[in-house]
């Protein structure tokens, strides 16, 4: 890309600023702090070197798509409908601005209030916010919340969150004087006798998850219970929004608050980012939203409009005083969660939750057929499952790959409690042949690895 | 609303979107029925009700693509197309964050490179991708500042922020748990000096200041500042969100400053995508280096390949950030710009992009009030004050511009000059869009004087007239049901 | 002009894009100065603002993604967007037609396999997938026909063609060097069978048929002018640009018909594009077979793997009629398009178009007169006879419907209906629509009795009023200067 | 896709028609005429199914860009600027029909309009139209309407137009009673001493083209004259637009027509189309155009506006006295034409011609050096040339195929009287690494010929 201006342009522009070169346009910076050099960067490439050496890296790259890939743990292969790139690559929606000028935003303002009520239609939940950069962190703010809303310092979480986001909340918490304290796991699922165990009068509020990072639903009602006997907030977190499809919401099992991810939602996988999340809770708590909020309106002759609302909670009004310093969010990966949304629909939804599930279900019991590999945890699962391997799961996981398989997420690093286990994913996107060439595959590699260790 | 909600385009039955058939048997081990859902109030509609629903949306947009777009604090500028091309590829997209190090080299080699690159530009040692938007740069920085002390076993409680800074650095001073401390600006724009000095005390872990600020100004002192700090202990946080005037000019880290995050969003052609997603990268001198955020993209040589690999192994570090590593297909478009610009191509940018700022200024100031009448950076802030003599306020102004299409700058930011508008038109506006953009604003002056109530009831040509935000927040309507 | 000229906003110098450096010396060896330009007067801009400007004028446009477009005739359908995500991929698009045979098995495949569906649909024994579109179909169809009856020396110099036939039609027969012979419609609107056995004779080369018609209506002598031009020892032409409503229902060559051409850009969901690009594929039974264009694909099985190739040795071959192949990455849409429907969906497609046709047609019979009131196909035709008695005219009351936000019909087509009205709805608009549309088009001719200079000054939201036709035709300034 | 329709809805409008089932709505088609058992047809396919399909498919092409070539030959590989996909495919361009509505169809409008000007800009002429179906045809109409302007029947064509070209026109005239004439050539070039021998009372105009499918640059300047002096047209062809970035147009050494192919212009080669063909013509003969025109004219208010003009030459008005039986035509492609044309500007397709011509010189040169191949003709050329290949050519590009080298055209086949001759294309894509990769597998291949023939 070239810059617009000639040099006659240039020259015309210096005389009415009344200047005779471009360096007097920095007499403001001291001499001393200059860069007396070039700066030490490539030499600048055209469209046609970008194209190639970006093809190139990208080459460098084994994508999921031809390979067989079991692996989700948090971020998950969905179809994602044509038309969802091609409707959030338009121009006007990408490159806009926040949509602080109402009146020269209404497409990105109510594309984002549709994409608040189909979070909250999903999640069972009243308001949400308008993205937030993702699960992670949408789930830090909410151990915020919390802590804000019961006036508490300790929060409970379950060790079946996803452990990237239970370190994220854990770097988030430093400077704020609230701790996070783990519940202990019983079949996979969150343990309630050790929750009980842990409540006491710092408790600010209890986090699960379900279905959890190991896959396994949550008894989450009683939880729920749990927290209004004590009257603090219950915290869901969601790695799998899809799972609402055909499970109860988290509104519907009582939680106050939900924030998790909404990768699946028609994001793909991108090595982790972008994705988008959100932060939904019941009426009561809109005012303690972190980040922005659209709202419907009228217009000065009274026909609906939008615009960004309650923004006293906000940096940019309140500095150091606002819920939150986030400012720039994931708007457009939130558009793309309410075009997905909207093209599947309620029956789409329904339609790859459950398929999900058979698929995970079938699969399940076809590698414990064909493989011998079973079920680590006794608890119910949606689309994702903790098997036992019987070697060393890194072992495991490195022979399948060799065969063009992505056996699934090994759980040695994060939870050392279960050596040999493996976290496997099976969306509507795996075919039954893959479900059992991988079947064929480990039958081999564990069958050759029990003729080593005889 | 022109356009009805989704919601009420549905009916019931409709289906928009078609499965692959289920090739396995169905499950009778089934989930416990009490955990099964009952009722999914999703829309339900056809694909091409959709695709017209979203485009007839885009429509109702003001863009980069479609306006002028001189919105103060937020660079602007065009995001070249090839970059999303290249952010596509599937090599890019098709990709788990959990996938085996050989099977991921071109990603990690991808932001090893933007690293590097970024510390160069910077002029700092090291450099994380990890913070997703400028503000979680902030934060990070700070939690960095944090554990530095923390080791040192110094208790340091403040944050100094100059009242010319952007609202994330108190909002994000106070969520890591500082006391925010506000100096104010001196009459050329800049931080006080004297009132720096009061401020300072060995309890400030730091200063944080943006510049250019958000005046648009260079703070000439910036070398007094940075000394002044440093001499008691304190650590200089560069809120390099404006780096775009300065690239290749200066660097912070050449300011003495010891953290610094820049907006891939804003200088480096990230698409808006209507407030975000953007990334927020940090850079670091040596002494923070070891707090970084985990992981960081490192490079081992091993028999004449190339090794990249993410390393976990920091002890000091302050831990994640977030999930993963970073917004990536961003870091893919930041890159892409960085190489497509090279050294050259870079400075010009600053350059230009300062040009295009005050050639604005000096055109505009004989209409508007100009608080600070010095040569600019990237971008001014005129005040309205004039106008307001005639019932004409910033905001009516900047509904006004929209009329001449024109999206309105930033206004009532920053919060120090009365009636603010703040105008940064970025490098990539010719002049001839500029010269156009001046006739609006000076036609729109004009109006104010002889027509204030033209100017008060606008806008006239956008889908809705002025919305009722007292209305919005006074009865929050966040969810349709 | 919303938007000025891409030449007015050009500024000497400026330049747009960049080229990699000549990466090898100059050439000492030139051409001879005179073969030299001096000048070359393109535009010179900046890459924004060529984005800018086309993204606006997109924006003026109606089309299928933005509004109801039922414009008669036209087929306007909703186009897949999957299919323009498979039609881009690299190994379609990256490919030169001169690519030794090994390395275009993909392509070759891909236009295999259309050829089969399309016989399959069409009923016909062999299709070429040349024709880039409709007319140049019927004109390859016409030239088969010819060197068909060269060989068998028959020296037939006419073609009859109804007086309801597509434009293209005739045209097509005079370009072929054909004298063109027009019957009359009946009353029910088919083909007059008197009239049609009058002209019938040895002279007679062929009968073209646009079937369904363009007043919407199946032919219901279908079999009997089939017999009779069979008879004479004519050959039939189906002009089945309109197959929609008959797909998988019924097929051209089961009525007897020998060539059909198809408009994958209407019935087969290829995007229309502003206009173009389209393809016409065409298909024959075995009696035109020989004279098919070359080249054909063909496959042959060789040691268990398939193998496909170009068949050039045609001997009676018509010759090639487009450089190339025809219009490739359409041929990827169309196939796209017929694999997601299968046989139960191609029907569903049929039937939907024609009930949502005939539900229009029921609901606005009463405002609007109807000349042929008999159930239609795909769509049907009204008369704005009863407005033009208020002086409103059918192409105001189209002018009138874009204040309403639709598309307009046809009009003044076919030319045997007075103040025609043609509505095309297709199936893949919803009953909400059609409701939309229905009110629009009732309020209309009841502003054409109240208010019909209303009606007569439309439209009034577009970004341009009427224009003057009259002058551009008088005075045609067909290019900037 | 699926379509709208829920089963109630059906039902009611078909209430509403008249009629208790979807069959009734086809009582019109007789009995015997219907089809009575189901398509044979494959089972439908999912989005998803379909991207796996298409892609199996696309991965069977050899890609371009995955090898080296030199092919061009008529088809040419250029930068295509990013911009170009992007803008022609928004949806508000590529999914509108023909702008017969002027008021609702400005865009698509303004930019054929654009476009026209851009193309006559280029070539030198006054007036062009909408566009056409490709350079073949576009060619094959301006042979009808040079036999119209003259009112004669006899088409004297340079055997330097691309064979297929010859063969499309041959094909068109069919019907006509006009006939077409080959003028030798000499050197590469159109022989001028032939055609002077050729011209006769019958002929109806002269069809050449520089750079020609030889890629020698003909003296087009005297066969002009000649024309002139006969009073019949020059018809000129272009494969290449971008030569006329640094060689004088078609209209400035004196074609009265320029017919040809616009694929250099911003269109992937696409396996042969779409493409675009365009027609351009000296003012006089506006009103002999086939297709579309569209015309600046004024709104009712005054304003500057656009609109299809001069329809009454169009099939649609005038049946069979139509100039042409074109309507549909290549419309988007034309855009991509005029977004191509805009982004580059003057000195973008300066540059792209000036990198081709030196680019193709150095080619050259080096190859003649390295390998011994020859050119085969001594004429100037732009950035195609034939060499001789001292082995069939056609065993020549099969072995370095083999090396992942397309090394060109093999002209045995349409030009038998060029035993060995390969036709090679170099444009501002192809690399100096290219090239001298080119002369390492072409030495290898030649040297183990030349043992083999020892
Ligand atoms: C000066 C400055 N600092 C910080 C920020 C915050 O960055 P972000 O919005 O990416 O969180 C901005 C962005 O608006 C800014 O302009
Ligand atoms: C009935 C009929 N026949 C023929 C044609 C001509 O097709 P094309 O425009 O593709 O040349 C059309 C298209 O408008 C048509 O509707």
């Amino acid at each position: 890309m070239i810059l617009p201006h000639t040099e006659s342009e240039i020259k015309s522009m210096l005389s009415i600023v009344g200047l005779s070169s471009l360096e007097e346009l920095f007499r403001d910076i001291p001499e001393e702090a200059r860069l007396k050099r070039d700066l030490k960067l490539p030499l600048p490439m055209s469209e046609a070197e970008l194209r190639k050496k970006f093809k190139t890296l990208a080459n460098k790259n084994h994508q999921l798509d031809d390979q067989i890939s079991f692996l989700g743990a948090g971020v998950y292969r969905h179809h994602i409908p044509a038309i969802v790139p091609a409707l959030i690559s338009r121009g006007e929606f990408a490159t806009a601005y926040t949509p602080y000028q109402a009146e020269a935003s209404q497409g990105t303002l109510q594309a984002i209030y549709e994409y608040q009520s189909l979070i909250c239609k999903l999640m069972g939940m009243e308001a949400a916010n308008a993205s937030h950069y993702d699960g992670s962190t949408a789930l830090a703010e909410a151990c915020f919340m919390a802590a804000e809303i019961s006036q508490k310092s300790e929060i409970l979480i379950s060790r079946a969150i996803h452990p990237h986001y239970r370190q994220v909340i854990q770097t988030y918490l430093k400077g704020s004087g609230i701790s996070l304290l783990e519940i202990p796991l019983e079949e996979g699922a969150t343990s309630k006798d050790e929750v009980k165990k842990m409540i006491s009068a710092k408790t600010a509020g209890v986090v699960l998850q379900s279905p959890n990072f190991l896959g396994c639903i949550e008894d989450t009602a009683s939880f729920s219970e749990l927290c209004k006997q004590h009257s603090f907030p219950l915290v869901a977190a969601v790695n799998e929004p899809l799972a609402y499809g055909i499970l109860k919401s988290p509104g519907e099992v009582g939680a106050d608050i939900v924030a998790g991810e909404g990768q699946s939602l028609g994001i793909p996988p991108s090595f982790g980012g972008p994705h988008v999340g959100f932060i939904a809770v019941k009426q009561q708590y809109i005012r303690k939203l972190p980040g922005r909020l659209v709202g419907m309106t009228l217009d000065s002759k009274g026909v609906p409009a939008f615009t960004l609302t309650l923004q006293a909670r906000e940096q940019h009004i309140r500095r150091e005083k606002a819920s939150s310093n986030i400012c720039t969010n994931q708007s457009l990966c939130a558009v793309a969660n309410a075009v997905y949304l909207s093209v599947l629909g309620k029956q789409g939804v329904q339609e790859a939750a459950r398929q999900c599930y058979h698929k995970a279900h079938y699969a399940f019991q076809e590698w414990k057929k064909e493989t011998g590999l079973t079920l680590l945890f006794k608890t119910h699962f949606f689309h994702e499952f903790v098997l036992q391997s019987p070697i060393k799961s890194e072992k495991f996981l490195y022979d399948m790959e060799k065969q063009g398989i992505l056996a699934g997420y090994s759980l040695e690093k994060n939870y050392p409690e279960f050596p040999g286990g493996i976290l496997l994913t099976v969306t509507e996107v795996n075919t039954k042949e893959e479900i059992l060439n991988f079947s064929k595959k480990a039958q081999k590699i564990l069958e050759s690895q029990k003729c080593l260790n005889r | 609303m022109p356009e009805p909600l989704i919601f009420e385009k549905s009916s019931p039955e409709r289906k928009g979107y078609l499965f692959s058939d289920l090739d396995v048997p169905i499950s009778i081990d089934s989930i416990p029925p009490d955990a099964l859902r009952e009722d999914l109030l999703l829309p339900e509609l056809s694909e091409l009700d959709v695709v017209r629903h979203f485009t007839r949306l885009s429509q109702e947009n003001f863009s980069i693509d479609t306006h002028f777009y001189p919105l103060g604090s937020c660079t602007m500028k065009y995001n070249p197309k090839i970059h999303d091309e290249l952010a596509s590829l599937p090599g890019f997209t098709d990709l788990h964050p959990f996938q085996p190090e050989n099977q991921i080299q071109g990603a990690l080699e991808t932001m090893f490179e933007l690293q590097n690159l970024l510390a160069e530009i910077t002029g700092m040692d090291a450099v994380s991708l990890e913070p997703a938007a400028g503000a979680h740069g902030e934060f990070t920085g700070l939690l960095m500042i944090q554990a530095y002390f923390k080791e040192k076993n110094e208790l340091r409680h403040k944050v100094i922020v100059p009242d010319s800074s952007h609202g994330t650095n108190p909002a994000t001073a106070a969520m890591a748990g500082y006391q925010v401390v506000q100096v104010p600006s001196n009459s050329k724009g800049g931080v006080d000096l004297e009132a720096l000095k009061q401020s300072l005390s060995e309890d400030v872990a730091a200063l944080m200041l943006t510049n250019p600020n958000t005046l648009g100004l260079f703070d000439e002192n910036i070398l007094e500042i940075s000394r002044l700090v440093h001499e008691k202990g304190g650590i200089l946080y560069y809120d390099g969100a404006n780096l775009n005037p300065i690239l290749g000019i200066a660097r912070p880290g050449d300011f003495g400053f010891d953290v610094v995050h820049v907006n891939l969003h804003k200088t480096f052609t990230i698409p808006h995508g209507g407030g975000g997603p953007g990334a927020g990268p940090v850079g670091v001198k040596e002494i923070l280096k070891p707090y970084l955020p985990v992981p960081i993209v490192k490079k081992r040589t091993e028999s004449a390949a190339d090794w990249y690999y993410l390393d976990h192994n920091c002890p000091k570090s302050i831990g994640r950030i977030k999930a993963y590593y970073g917004n990536f297909l961003h870091l893919v478009r930041g890159l892409a710009y960085i190489l497509s610009q090279g050294a050259f191509g870079l400075k010009k940018i600053a350059e230009l992009s300062v040009l295009n700022a005050n050639y604005l200024k000096e055109i505009l100031k004989k209409y508007y009030d100009l608080p600070y009448d010095r040569i600019c950076q990237h971008e001014f802030v005129l005040s309205a004050k004039k106008q307001k003599e005639h019932g004409v306020k910033a905001s009516d102004i900047a509904k006004r511009l929209l009329d001449y299409g024109f999206h309105p700058p930033t206004v009532y930011f920053p919060l120090i000059v009365e009636e603010a508008l703040m105008i940064e038109p970025t490098e990539t506006e010719s002049k001839e869009m500029l010269d156009k953009f001046t006739a609006a604003m000076i036609q729109i002056a004009d109006e104010s004087e002889k027509n204030p109530s033209l100017v008060k009831g606008a806008p006239y040509s956008t889908p809705i007239s002025r919305v009722d935000e007292v209305m919005a927040a006074r009865k929050p309507n966040l969810c349709w049901c």
